[in-house]
């Protein structure tokens, strides 16, 4: 599957929720799920601070493909987190380049990305796409 | 003038506090981080903004008349409010953090010299914090900290010890942003003095929930910001004894400041200019005025009264909830509430919090050292101000057990 | 977007210009001082200050969110209208003085030392002079000055000379806001960076008048006022080069500039928010924003036109005047006119002005050292902004003419 | 006369201007006549300064009374002097100290009186009473 697919996946998941309490539920239900990092992922090198919670993401390139592991301390933002390395993890690094993540917004979670939220998450996302610049130039050069 | 001791009548003053966010009633908890502003204060503003509008003191045009007795005005607003001496006292700053800059700046580079111990408390806020830090750098003077107790108290026991001769300068909040107890600072100006010290009272939020008296509390410097007091951002206040800001050399130079000038050296203007460089945001200082004299038409019996209840509501309350732990406890509390729940992260209660229309605020709350003292990384501030109702606590308490419920 | 080609449409825009003073129809010619402000921006304050109101960057709740964007997307604006590397380039303050009194301090306490020398010229603002005298009694460094003709035009013959290696900084103005001459900047900062010199540009009136492209420039640090460009008081802006800024230590401590705080010391934020400690006039920028909006929305063409011919027939009107002297002659004027007439002086000719409706400054200026480069103790100054009108400049010209019958 | 008179005297002279362009004149009248302090007492220890024009202001204690003289270099701003030392000139210190100078409003002149008109008016009235207080203090000394 592209990313556009995996995108309209999850769009077509959200969009049996009405209202944003079964939203907010579900993401807290995959927050809860299991890590998505190992403990040795979680140093300080792999921390990305926001003022109210943190985020670790740790990426791993093989074969032209980039894998992302990633874990929050605040449920909510692991949950979204977790959204975000299933359309990321195992992408080349064009496509993550390329990828334009409006399915955040189609399904209603935008207000978690607004620059206010000082929840990391802005931050994770710039933090993937760099991964995949510098990947891709490693390869070029 | 006939006194406001009617929630409806006050609320009706606040066209923010109708609006409605994700759905819901806005139910506005966050008054400790900035406050909604009244017609008096939004239609001065417009006014100014639409044409009374003309750069003050300095020219001889109608306009600028009209700006200038505005912005005087609320100077002298300003000193009646807190009971200054005279409104040479009354510098206008941007915010708190502006003018506790200004002291650590000009202040210290007089008064204060290496070797010098500065005494600010464990519970400070960043902007009472960080200045003195850098403040510090630069003078070789050292900083030294009164502890707060588990309840979030001042270690007043502590106090005789602290303040030894090395102390020239003590600067401490008048209430914590985060525990919201109204400080013994009468006590510590008092003991401060006896030890030969000055101090400054960081009055961002005591300004709000208490009658403030410079010459009552004899503090040597209070400041505080508009935005919080139901006026513009922008705005900020620095009280000082004028013998003190006499010697002091100003920290900004620029227009206005000035006595003479010429290419080699200047002159410094009369209090209260010069400390006031440059064009200053008059419309917003102007409009402070009208803060206060909203501030002034409620009834204090009635919104002391009003206070004590939802106070005593929330508190019961929360403190039925599961796992609570709040922090800031005792008698002189204002209606500030920060806690943790066992398990919950604050983020994530915040965030339920704001789709059901409750604005609380979440995370360290510019005070770092403090979450560290109680070993979390964050919390849940509900901050109300004097147009809050009990309804809205009773909304806060359901939709903190709502959240509480989806997140465990 | 539809530009704006017609004076009509622009004056609409602006209530303050309705209206009558001293029973005369308002003649604002006092816009160097400050701008009156279109509705646009009244518009935004008003909608914040009315409730699209929380304090930014730090809330999970909504309007502290929309706050944020709101003023974030002011700098964005900044940034595009001035063309900047980056949004890590503008840094929001209260005003030009504010800004040149940040690099005054953080630049100066880094990278310049005892004997170092920073360049001015003769004709700057108190606001681009005091600062530097303030950080040369700091830090041992001394003060040069490019001198200007008796026309007003920097003495751009001495720039070789006077830019010898000890040279290490250089602060002018782009536009005098006495002698109104658009300087010759981008040639003083190629001098100045062969030199080896960095160079800050003082842009109150410079961002008024014309366009400014800071890449283009080259200039380290560029500097303006919101309120002078039809923006909210209390507002300002500093561009510095990233390089600069990374390098820079903070001027201000306090919330929001901080990485992590503990009781002994704390880290800086990334830039922007490294030198915006506690909450800025997050309103007042927003709305800074909106007057952006405003200025590109007008036909670049139509204005520079308008702008000239109003220039050609006061320079020619004010020339027929017996006895009058007027400051800053030249091709790149801008339409601001300073002058005096012999045997009158300029508080009497405003006043007299003022009862006729038209206001206009008089006085030093805040440029006492020019002041006395003339030999004068004032003078009077009319400033047009792109909303005045060739109807508004025959009625200046005429009631000059009435008052000086009247004082002759 | 006592001050109250002297005032009411110049309030009925302005009553005949009928326009403020009148008034100016007549204003601009009074600051063209001869000059009211002497090139002496024009020093810097006299100088009220003002943003805008200057003011000299010299004070004599006579007898129980105190004799002001005083000059702008602008005009108008003399003019308004020339008034104000007609109305305090002569007086006792106690007459001084509790004069309320409304009629400075009443003839329309206060706009030169508000605190933006940097021309030293307000300064030289607040000098005018504090000599009066200090002459008093020295007295009763
Ligand atoms: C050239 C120049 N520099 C600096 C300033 C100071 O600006 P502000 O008073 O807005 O800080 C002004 C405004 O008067 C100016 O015209
Ligand atoms: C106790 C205290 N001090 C200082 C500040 C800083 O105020 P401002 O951000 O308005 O400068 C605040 C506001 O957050 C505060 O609550």
């Amino acid at each position: 599957m592209t990313i556009k697919e995996v995108e309209q996946q999850i769009v077509e998941e959200f969009s049996i929720f009405t209202d944003w309490l079964d939203k907010y539920e579900y993401i807290i239900e995959l927050g809860k799920s299991l890590p998505i990092i190992n403990e040795k992922g979680k140093d300080e090198k792999n921390l990305i601070k926001g003022c109210q919670s943190r985020v670790w993401l740790a990426a791993d390139y093989v074969d032209g493909k980039i894998y992302f592991t990633a874990d929050s301390d605040a449920i909510i933002t692991k949950g979204i987190i977790s959204l975000l390395v299933r359309v990321f993890s195992g992408r080349t690094p064009q496509e993550i380049i390329d990828a334009d993540l409006l399915f955040i917004k189609e399904i209603g979670l935008e207000e978690n990305l607004s620059p206010t939220r000082a929840n990391g998450l802005l931050s994770m996302i710039r933090q993937i796409k760099f991964y995949a610049v510098a990947f891709a130039a490693n390869k070029n050069s | 003038m006939e006194l406001y001791n009617n929630i409806e009548k006050i609320r009706e003053q606040f066209p923010a506090l109708t609006q409605r966010v994700n759905n819901r009633e806005l139910v506005y908890f966050d008054n400790g981080a900035t406050a909604q502003k009244p017609v008096g204060v939004i239609n001065l503003l417009n006014e100014m903004n639409s044409g009374v509008n003309g750069n003050i003191h300095r020219a001889v045009h109608e306009l600028s008349a009209r700006s200038t007795i505005l912005y005087e005005g609320a100077r002298d607003a300003v000193k009646l409010f807190i009971n200054a001496g005279d409104r040479g006292e009354i510098i206008f700053t941007s915010g708190t953090t502006a003018s506790i800059n200004l002291v650590a700046n000009s202040y210290t580079s007089t008064f204060i010299n290496k070797g010098d111990i500065i005494l600010l408390t464990e519970a400070e806020h960043h902007s009472n914090l960080v200045p003195w830090q850098m403040a510090c750098s630069r003078s070789g003077a050292e900083l030294r900290f009164l502890p707060v107790d588990e309840q979030g108290n001042w270690r007043m026991d502590l106090l005789d010890e602290l303040l030894d001769k090395r102390v020239k300068l003590v600067s401490a909040a008048h209430i914590s942003n985060v525990l919201g107890i109204i400080n013994p600072v009468k006590q510590l100006i008092d003991k401060a003095h006896s030890a030969g010290a000055k101090v400054l009272i960081d009055g961002a939020q005591g300004i709000v929930h208490t009658e403030v008296d410079v010459k009552e509390l004899d503090c040597d410097f209070y400041v505080f910001s508009g935005h919080k007091l139901y006026g513009p951002t922008g705005t900020g206040i620095l009280y000082g004894k004028r013998n003190l800001l006499e010697e002091m050399v100003p920290w900004m130079g620029g227009g206005d400041m000035v006595g003479s000038v010429s290419l080699e050296k200047f002159s410094f203007a009369e209090l209260p200019l010069k400390f006031e460089a440059g064009t200053p945001n008059f419309i917003g200082a102007a409009a402070l005025g009208e803060a206060i004299k909203f501030v002034k038409s409620i009834d204090k019996g009635f919104a002391e009264k009003h206070e004590k209840e939802i106070i005593s509501f929330i508190t019961r309350e929360l403190s039925k909830i599961d796992g609570i732990r709040m922090y800031g406890l005792g008698e002189n509390k204002i209606s500030l509430f920060s806690f943790n729940i066992e398990g919950i992260h604050p983020s994530d209660l915040a965030i339920l919090l704001n789709k059901m229309g409750v604005a609380v605020r979440s995370g360290m709350m510019c005070c770092e050292p403090l979450m560290s003292r109680y070993g979390v990384t964050g919390m849940v501030r509900a901050s109300l101000a004097v147009y809050n109702t009990m309804k809205e606590a009773e909304i806060f308490i359901e939709s903190i057990k709502r959240g509480v419920r989806m997140l465990s």
